[in-house]
């Protein structure tokens, strides 16, 4: 087989795995993608709403350069791009060889209804007679054995659940088409030999498969069966072990001998069961129990099919990206201890999320399980989360904030929602997810109940779902809910040992891909890396960056490692011009399929197509989706000539790309040709009757007419040679892990910094949690940086001006030295870090006993402390921190209070360390490390922003912490000799920068991305990237992800001659423009501003993503789309107007 | 509490004080022209004229019943852009500084160097209407015998009716005014009310040493039965307009008389377009089109695109109409085509919460994106 | 409980003794699931979590006056739902054994049925139920002995109960176990 | 585990079982005998502590179960250790697993039996008299033998809390069903409640009644469907039969032992299983029982035996 050659394979078409595979697509490499489901999208298929926006939003990750590689509309409905081939219902089954040079055999699972075919009518699905939980819907709703995974998907073809599936055939005998494939006919090539030395057995095998289609030879003893097996080709070998006249050895060996691909399958009873096993081992497929049952006919039937329809491909990848992202823990696991099953009302989020999704099984209504309203409703945190008893000794880190969400949603959904948060503590230590909590509770009345629920009982005389707990003061509650939401946490996804096998990974103690110390993109296996939530659970933003983290370390092995290969890059299409010539148009019909031919008189179609004034001819096509029918298109294109071409058929989606080819082909530009849907109109159910039916295929033929008749060739605007230069400002741990990937791959790099020396904030720190060196690390980095040819350092430096765009900057630094030096650069990085606060309260720069966390660290690893001596160290969190107007998670200050009191614990076994905090934020697998705190003894005391801890201060200077402790119900006061500070980290001088590069803050002075979710490392400008603490607060680990995702992004443009705008863009037609702004505002992107010097609104063609909103709230047409004239669009209006059913005359 | 002077009013009349009035704003008011209609000579015709000379205020009438034009544009004309440091001052109806402010939205023009004086509008007539009564006899008697009818709750002053507009305008006091003008409820033999709206207004008031007066007593009162007069007889006509175009062929009758001469348009002081998409390219139809479509319907009528001329006038600007009524004024064959506006534009305010020209603060409709609007078509909530 | 802030003085003599309980919890996170779980908690004086806290802080005075681990009955639903896995059930019972140990007479009032129970263990070698109770009466006080007196009457109906008296079979199978487990107790006891 | 020809088991009654206990005892004895499991009495056998020797020393609290453990490891070699009682059987686990946790707990332990010279490898394995029941005979085995099965009779399980927790050995310790089988196998519906993991306050009954008698009040209402309440623990038993008055009941709930309940099933008499030593078999349960028709000719058959 030949194989195919990708620069890198992708494990895993969720949101990381698309993300990383355009990541790599848009540096122009070829990226195969996987998913073992048949659906991209994985969990977020699911979800239609995300915080902060509560809306989805992924297609915001679609490509705004080189828009026309790629498809440009809902990623959760599909994704094309000219770079990307997806393979669906795949897995990875072997992963051979070295990085650069991989071999990558996948299996791929046949649905059983042929994609060309299936039109998505759904006639199948009617008739099926199973009906089991729709996975899509989490189970709240049925589907068939013959089913759509997800309701949404473009393409959408029907997929065959075979375990499900009880071969009725009744979907194959109502498939309009034809398109389901049970191999029925094929059956008569796969000869069934069955040596079975029980008369009774034979018989009644050959009763069962008397009307299945398969050749059966039924032999009596070994002899027969050697007889049978030489006398033609046999696909598949039956034999009991009882054979007694020939060692059925024997016969296996001849029959593998005759025929490699011969299946054997033995038979076997309890005597000779071990025997079977061992001829397994040489080369048996399985063994059967004996006496065979009636079910191998279902049996035989699965196999054959299986064996004859599923497919092996074999590729050869420079580096793979595992992003297998997470499984939701299954409450079931636990029994009824949650309710489930017993205690109706009890859900799971991704349940939830399904109820409030206006697709889902209830329409996006909050209901009860008896139907009534769901108002009151509560969340369950940590289901399966910090959990050791459960094998999860770690924080899913994602479920507190989409019970927030969903809270949130609920309360839109109906105002009168009550919902309530059981919570040990509230997680919101990512970008801006504090004041998303504040605003829950403090707008939607939002409950968080400080604990932790740990099982619902069921009780029959409650109205509802029965939660009892233990309020702080401890009385015991209960309160009967609606609904009872269990916030499920992470789970390795299912399989992820095999895929580790296969990929040849390690995984870690908690079956999550294992990442070694400050390489978080990187596994076990050199060449193979991890995206998303495959290495620790992560929620979509951190996903998206570690997708962009784990392109980066691929396109990076692949660089390195790959063999030059002769790439011929396909030459830039020429396409003649035609704007001059009237339109002269083809119509091509396809009338493969019956819905239509039966129901739409074809002639008279085509003679009322024929009288449209710019149509030439009219011909009809057999199957324009095979390949003979699209040669007889391209035949027909190649005789007539024509500048404009029609096509009706079903899915225009899956002519995209073949329009592309045939444009190049007879050197027509593509946006000439169109793809009209004709059949969707005639699918049963939707189908109108008779010439109502004909006239809305007309019509929507007519329509396209039109409109192509009047298209305008558009140049691709926007292109613009690249600088192969990137500024990184910032030398720290961010700014030079970007310089060092940009470096690696081949790229300039400028990296300028103000300090005297590179290293940043990262270089401060001695120790880290769960070990490694990070002084070592830093120290050996810079090194790196300082020595590596295509990086130039300016340190001292500092920006003062910058102009340009994506592709081409010119910044001015100044440096100590001498002279302003300026920069010619295509990419710009920011990544200035932050500083730890100095905070003003408890005492700090009063008592020699108050120390930072940072500092109490540097004493601890210099030695300057003897720990020994101590009688008692105190720590408070979040001092001045996560309440305005610092209203957000450091993210760091828990780790270093955690890293700081293990060392003292580990010193001083007895020495008292109390740590005073309002929620920690061990997310992810540092909640071992917590857990670790406690287990030492490390006093936990929580407190509430509006009762802080309040210290005194005695002769001595020891401190006295006073707090509130909620679990006693009074006040506890500890006198120890020193107090750390757990103060956070605040953004460098990000103003100046900001104004410098008219990049926006948010309102904590961290840079604000273009989108948190999606685009986390750019901003709306584009070719400008963020990345470490200027981007929010994160720990070195976190900042290396973001660092590489930026200069993946980086890469992204660098990687490229020019910068591609849009086909599609909007313009200005200055003379009737009359400033009136309104455009400016209307967009989106940003991409339109008014230049007040030249007195016109002026377009960024690069930014313009051609949506047309300017031209909707223009008034008079000056603001304009090409491809989207009003003439063209009031001619498709006219077309669909007013064709009165009349009988058409004869042709003239 | 706004600053309150009053003009005083001796025998010869309300119009002279007023003048008076802008005498001394432009010698100690800080700016230095008035934008005020005025009598042009001979003919005694109404229009409005910018005014640097002093002695030329004696031709101004602020409170003529003439309202041959809405003078937002102009004034717009005056600011936009304007770096000189020069102010003007401009003496507007309320439906008049409603548009402007529409236009400054709309960055048509600037309020930095522009001093608004609204009028308390007692109305105006048609230009037809106009002409039969203003121009026989002295015309600054004419504006006080209206004045005086007026004020006596005459439905017909001078024997005509106020424009149809007026009889309908719910905003008879101009808002968005730094000064006001305040002649409803006034005793116009004795004194004018005015009040400063704004700071600057204030400012201005406080420079021109006016005499104080207590209050503006009985304008309330007299402001609120207008509104309520006027509110009545507006919601008639919108029952009545909206029967009448209720259908696509009630609509196409009711606009039957158009012959596309676009005098609506141009009249229209918040149609801010330097050209109009109707002049353009787009509208040129090919030959074969016309024919097509009578092939395809029988007959079709020219002008093509009456209705649809009207409709995308109303898509572009019913959310910013101010309901000056000067479309009507305008058209050459009685076409009601403010009550439709005005009708239409009920709805599509409302849809928004818009009020054209409340406030140069509030985005206009569709230049903004609020997530929680329109949430029945979104499908968001339930 | 009174509102007074609690200090933390040192108290080393009662928070040593405590040392081994408070090795046991050290990982209580105090989520209170086993205040929940605890089907006794509403009889104690203080919950479960509120004790655990106590002990970590090493106030064994608190916890000592409080007695709340005596409501234990020992139901192991704080063991097994415990998300920190922790020992509670043998928690509670090393509190009872403190107490017991303590010497202080409140503290032993407590555990006077324990005690009885297993010097009916010492000197019989199985229990009798009858005069391990009788034992205890003599140790808990006439009230306790005229609760069970209606108890103590069905079951002398029933034929539950015998008045075994005198010397039994397996009177000193566990002497030896006693005094090597004596031995060895005390031998770990001292430094 | 136990294969199906594994029928000897070392009998570790129990104190209780010789008292106040006694009808559990008999009631063992002859239903496993029907079902012909032998029961082989450890010589010798001596308390196991209760609930009072980890209230008193951690060494014992181990010590007295091991020391019972290693009798039966030296006189009934390769037998597992059968234990009616869930206080007894938690006592004899808990030294069988903490001292497999813990080596230097099981030297200690050792070190402690040394003065009797009685080595204790820790190989028997402990068995709870319900495990062996639901998963060594199986609810075949027992269906069989019910030649009286207790059709009609709707039977409530309660486990209590030793026999499940905290090791989970053979039965969820949340929501257990080991019961389940076999009371359906002896005939009888079995309640459909949550109660049967419920704590009955144990010895607090006796130490400290007041807050035991809440714990009892709930199962028995809970128990309100049934014809009798099924205990296997003699403590659960005496609580719940013992207070029902002083526990706020309307009126006298029947509490029964498993054993009692097979033993009727298989047509014992109400005399041989001692049903008059239990403190509340109300008139109306025996009226129940007297409904029950006696075995007809086609007795439940046995099915998959296997």
């Amino acid at each position: 087989m030949k194989r195919k050659h990708y620069a890198a394979l992708v494990v895993g078409a969720g949101i990381a795995g698309i993300r990383s595979a355009l990541d790599l697509a848009e540096s122009g490499l070829k990226v195969a993608l996987i998913d073992r489901r048949p659906n991209i999208g994985g969990v977020l298929a699911q979800l239609d709403h995300q915080f902060p926006t509560d809306a989805c939003g992924m297609c915001k990750m679609l490509p705004l350069t080189s828009r026309d590689s790629s498809s440009q509309f809902c990623m959760r409905k599909g994704l094309f791009h000219k770079n990307i081939d997806i393979l669906l219902h795949t897995e990875l089954a072997a992963l051979e060889g070295d990085p650069g040079k991989f071999r990558a055999s996948l299996r791929q699972r046949s649905t059983f209804v042929d994609a060309t075919r299936c039109i998505s009518c759904g006639e199948c699905a009617r008739v099926c007679p199973v009906h089991v939980p729709n996975e899509f819907d989490s189970g709240l709703s049925t589907r068939g054995a013959i089913y759509l995974p997800v309701p949404h998907a473009i393409p959408n073809h029907y997929v065959v659940d075979l375990d499900r599936c009880t071969r009725c055939w009744s979907c194959f005998e109502a498939c309009p088409t034809d398109a389901i494939d049970f191999k029925y006919a094929e059956r008569k090539d796969f000869r069934v030999v069955a040596a079975l030395p029980d008369a009774a057995a034979r018989t009644d095998l050959g009763a069962w498969l008397a009307d299945q289609n398969f050749p059966l030879v039924l032999a009596e003893d070994g002899a027969a069966a050697l007889r049978a097996l030489e006398e033609e080709r046999t696909a598949l070998l039956l034999l009991d072990l009882a054979v007694a006249d020939v060692d059925p050895e024997k016969v296996m060996r001849r029959g593998l001998e005759l025929y490699p691909d011969l299946d054997v399958i033995l038979v076997a009873g309890p005597g000779d069961q071990d025997r079977a096993e061992a001829l397994i081992q040489a080369g048996a497929r399985q063994w059967l129990a004996r006496p065979l049952e009636r079910t191998v006919v279902r049996w035989l039937d699965h196999h054959y099919i299986r064996t004859v329809s599923d497919v092996t491909h074999e590729l050869e990848v420079g580096a793979v990206v595992l992003a297998c992202g997470f499984d939701c823990y299954d409450p079931a696991q636990a029994g009824q201890l949650w309710g489930r099953g017993v205690v109706p009302g009890v859900v799971t989020a991704l349940e939830f999320e399904r109820m409030c999704s206006g697709t889902g099984p209830t329409g996006g209504r909050l209901v009860r399980p008896d139907g009534r309203p769901a108002r009151n409703l509560a969340w369950l945190q940590c289901v399966g989360s910090r959990d050791p008893a459960r094998g999860a000794d770690y924080c899913s880190g994602i479920c507190c904030m989409f019970a927030i969400k969903e809270a949130r949603l609920a309360r839109q959904a109906d105002p009168e929602a009550q919902a309530t948060i059981f919570a040990m503590d509230v997680r919101t230590y990512g970008k801006d997810f504090q004041r998303y909590r504040d605003e829950a509770e403090s707008r939607d009345g939002v409950r968080f109940v400080r604990t932790r629920i740990h099982s619902i009982e069921p009780d029959p005389e409650a109205d509802g779902v029965p939660i009892t707990w233990m309020d702080d003061d401890g009385t015991l509650r209960r309160e009967v809910f609606d609904l009872a939401v269990l916030a499920t946490g992470a789970r390795p996804p299912e399989g992820s040992d095999r895929l580790a096998e296969a990929a040849g990974i390690a995984l870690d103690a908690n079956g999550f891909a294992a990442a070694p110390p400050l390489q978080p993109a990187r596994t076990s296996r050199l060449g193979v890396y991890a995206a998303g939530a495959f290495n620790e659970p992560r929620d979509i933003a951190e996903s998206v960056i570690q997708a962009g983290a784990a392109a980066l370390n691929a396109a990076r092995t692949f660089k390195v490692h790959s063999p030059p290969r002769e790439e011929q890059a396909a030459p830039a299409p020429e396409y003649r011009d035609v704007t001059r010539e009237a339109p002269r148009m083809l119509v091509v019909l396809c009338d493969s399929c019956p819905t239509l031919r039966t129901r739409v008189d074809m002639p008279s179609l085509a003679a009322r197509l024929g009288g449209l004034s710019s149509v030439v001819r009219v011909e009809c096509v057999q199957g324009a989706c095979s390949a003979p029918g699209w040669q007889a298109v391209g035949a027909l294109a190649e005789e007539l000539r024509p500048n404009r071409i029609l096509i009706g058929a079903c899915m225009p989606y899956a002519y995209v790309p073949r329009l592309r080819e045939l444009g190049a082909q007879i050197g027509l530009d593509p946006a000439f040709m169109d793809v009209a849907d004709i059949y969707t109109p005639t699918f049963p159910g939707t189908a109108t009757p008779g010439t109502a039916l004909e006239t809305e295929v007309y019509t929507a033929l007519a329509m396209a007419a039109v409109k192509l008749a009047g298209a305008e060739p558009s140049p691709v605007l926007g292109r613009l040679p690249v600088t192969p230069r990137a500024l990184v400002v910032g030398g720290g741990l961010a700014g030079m892990t970007a310089a060092m990937a940009l470096a690696d791959m081949g790229h300039d790099v400028c990296l300028s910094e103000k300090a005297p020396r590179l290293g940043g904030m990262a270089a401060a720190h001695h120790t880290l949690l769960g070990g490694g060196d990070p002084r070592r690390v830093m120290e050996d980095l810079a090194e790196q940086v300082m020595r590596h040819p295509n990086i130039k350092v300016f340190t001292q430096s500092r920006i003062m001006l910058s102009m340009g765009r994506a592709g081409r900057f010119m910044t001015a630094l100044a440096t100590a030295e001498g002279p302003a030096i300026t920069v010619e650069h295509g990419a710009t990085i920011i990544a200035t870090g932050g500083r730890e606060v100095v905070p003003d309260s408890y005492g700090y720069r009063v008592h020699k006993t108050v120390l930072r966390q940072s500092e109490l660290e540097a004493r601890l690893a210099d030695g300057s402390l003897d720990t020994g001596a101590l009688g008692g160290v105190a720590m408070i969190q979040c001092v001045e921190s996560r309440e305005e107007p610092r209203n957000y998670c450091s993210r760091v200050c828990c780790a270093a209070a955690l890293k700081n009191a293990l060392t003292l614990k580990e010193r001083n076994r007895d020495l008292p360390v109390y740590v005073f905090y309002r929620d920690i934020m061990s997310y992810g697998f540092s909640e071992r490390f917590y857990t670790e705190a406690r287990g030492r003894g490390v006093l936990f005391i929580r407190y509430s922003p509006a009762d802080k801890p309040r210290v005194s201060f005695g002769q001595d200077h020891r401190p006295t912490i006073a707090a509130f402790d909620p679990v006693l119900g009074r006040e506890l006061r500890v006198t120890v000799d020193l107090l750390a500070l757990s103060v956070g980290l605040e953004p460098g001088d990000n103003e100046d920068l900001a104004e410098v590069f008219s990049l926006p803050t948010g309102p904590d002075g961290f840079f604000r991305e273009a989108e948190s979710k999606w685009r986390p490392v750019e901003f709306l400008r584009q070719g400008i990237f963020v990345c470490g603490v200027a981007h929010s607060p994160r720990n070195m680990s976190e900042t290396i992800a973001s660092a590489e995702a930026a200069a993946q992004k980086a890469a992204r443009i660098l990687a490229h001659k020019d910068v591609v705008g849009g086909r599609v863009t909007a313009q200005v037609r200055h003379s009737l423009c009359s400033l009136c702004g309104r455009c400016v505002s209307a967009c989106a992107y940003g991409a339109r501003r008014i230049d007040l010097e030249r007195g016109r609104v002026e377009i960024d063609e690069l930014l313009c993503q051609g949506c047309g909103s300017c031209a909707a709230v223009c008034p008079n047409s000056a603001g304009v789309l090409t491809g989207f004239k009003d003439e063209q669009v009031l001619s498709v209006i006219d077309a669909a107007l007013a064709e009165p059913t009349q009988p058409t005359e004869a042709t003239p | 509490m706004a600053t309150i002077a009053r003009i005083d009013i001796d025998e010869t009349g309300p119009v002279r004080a007023v003048q008076g009035f802008l005498k001394t704003l432009l010698a100690r008011g800080g700016v230095d022209a008035v934008l005020t209609p005025a009598h042009l000579v001979p003919a005694g015709t109404v229009m409005p004229t910018l005014i640097s000379d002093p002695e030329a205020l004696e031709r101004a009438d602020p409170l003529s019943p003439a309202f041959p034009l809405n003078a937002a544009r102009l004034v717009s004309r005056l600011t936009r852009g304007s770096t000189s440091g020069r102010h003007v001052a401009a003496v507007l109806r309320p439906c008049e500084i409603r548009a402007f402010i529409e236009l400054v939205k709309l960055n048509q023009g600037g309020l930095d160097n522009v001093l608004l004086i609204g009028l308390d509008c007692p109305g105006a007539m048609t230009n037809a209407d106009f002409r039969v009564f203003g121009l026989e006899g002295d015309p600054l008697e004419r504006t006080r015998e209206f004045l005086r009818a007026v004020a006596g709750g005459e439905s017909r002053p001078g024997g005509r009716s106020l424009a149809g507009a007026c009889r309908v305008c719910e905003h008879p006091a101009p808002e968005g005014a730094d000064l006001i003008l305040g002649l409803h409820g006034a005793d116009l033999d004795r004194a004018i009310p005015v009040l400063g709206n704004t700071a600057r207004g204030e400012g201005v008031l406080t420079r021109l040493g006016l005499p104080d007066a207590p209050g503006a007593p009985g304008r309330r009162e007299a402001l609120d039965a207008l509104t309520a007069r006027n509110t009545a007889a507006r919601d008639a006509m919108f029952e009545a307009t909206a029967a009448r175009t209720a259908s696509l062929a009630g609509l196409a009758e009711y606009l039957s008389g158009c012959v596309n001469c676009y005098n609506c348009r141009v009249a229209c002081p918040v149609c801010y377009c330097k050209e109009c998409v109707f002049l353009t390219d787009v509208f040129d139809y090919k030959p074969d089109q016309y024919l097509g479509w009578a092939r395809k319907r029988g007959a079709i009528k020219l002008p093509a695109d009456t209705v649809f001329f009207h409709l995308t006038r109303l898509a572009h600007m019913s959310t910013a109409c101010v309901g000056c009524g000067q479309c009507s004024n305008a058209c050459p064959n009685d076409v009601p085509v403010m009550e439709l506006f005005r009708t239409v534009a009920e709805r599509t305010q409302g849809a928004f919460g818009y009020q054209p020209g409340r406030s140069p603060d509030e985005a206009p409709p569709m230049t903004v994106f609020r997530e929680d609007e329109f949430s029945e078509m979104t499908g968001e909530a339930h | 409980m009174t509102r007074s802030p609690l200090t933390l003085a040192a108290d080393p003599a009662l928070a040593d003794a405590m040392r081994e309980v408070r090795a046991m919890l050290a990982a209580c996170m105090q989520c209170g699931t086993c205040s929940a779980s605890c089907p006794n908690a509403q009889s104690m004086d203080m919950t479960p979590r509120r004790m655990w806290r106590l002990v970590l802080l090493g106030r064994a005075d608190t916890v000592f006056s409080s007695g709340a681990f005596w409501m234990c009955s020992n139901c192991y639903a704080c063991t097994l739902r415990c998300p920190r896995g922790l020992p509670l059930t043998s928690a509670m019972n090393a509190l009872k054994r403190i107490a017991g140990a303590s010497g202080h007479p409140a503290l032993a009032r407590h555990g006077a049925f324990y005690r009885a129970f297993l010097d009916n263990v010492r000197r019989r070698g199985r229990v009798r139920e009858t005069e391990m109770m009788m034992r205890y009466f003599g140790a808990a006080g006439p009230r306790e002995a005229l609760r069970f007196t209606p108890l103590g009457l069905r079951m002398l109906r029933r034929g539950k109960v015998r008045l075994e008296l005198g010397a039994g079979r397996w009177d000193t199978a566990l002497a030896p176990l006693f005094e090597s487990a004596a031995r060895l107790e005390g031998k770990e006891a001292r430094p | 585990m136990n294969t199906a020809t594994a029928t000897r088991y070392a009998y570790y009654p129990g104190c209780s079982l010789t008292g106040t206990a006694s009808e559990y005892d008999a009631s063992v004895r002859l239903v496993l005998e029907r079902l012909g499991v032998e029961l082989a009495e450890i010589p010798g056998w001596t308390c196991c502590g209760a609930s009072a020797a980890p209230a008193v020393s951690a060494l014992l609290a181990l010590a007295l179960p091991a020391r019972n453990l290693a009798l039966a490891e030296r006189d009934l070699p390769g037998c597992d250790v059968l234990a009616p009682c869930s206080a007894c059987y938690l006592n004899l686990l808990t030294a069988r697993q903490e001292a497999r946790r813990d080596h230097r707990l099981h030297a200690r332990v050792q070190e402690a039996l040394e003065g009797e010279h009685l080595p204790w490898a820790n190989a028997a394995p402990v068995r709870h008299l319900l495990d062996v029941l639901a998963n060594d005979i199986g609810p075949a085995r027992i269906a069989a033998a019910a030649q009286r099965p207790l059709a009609g009779l709707v039977l409530a399980p309660y486990y209590g809390c030793q026999t499940l927790r905290p090791y989970a050995a053979f039965d969820d310790p949340e929501h257990p069903t080991s019961m389940d089988a076999v009371l359906r196998a002896a005939g009888a519906e079995v309640l459909e409640w949550d109660k049967g993991a419920r704590c009955c306050g144990a010895s607090l009954s006796t130490t400290r009644r007041q807050a035991a008698l809440p714990r009892i009040a709930e199962i028995l209402r809970a128990a309100a469907g049934a014809d009798a309440v099924v205990t296997v623990c003699p403590m659960c038993q005496m609580n719940l039969e013992a207070f029902q008055r002083q526990a706020g009941l309307p009126g006298p709930v029947a509490v029964l032992y498993l054993s009692q309940v097979l033993g009727l099933a298989m047509g014992l008499d109400p005399g041989q299983v001692q049903l008059g030593r239990n403190l509340a078999v109300p008139p109306g349960f025996l009226a129940r029982l007297r409904e029950v028709p006696p075995a007809p000719g086609e007795v439940v058959q046995a099915t998959g035996t296997g």
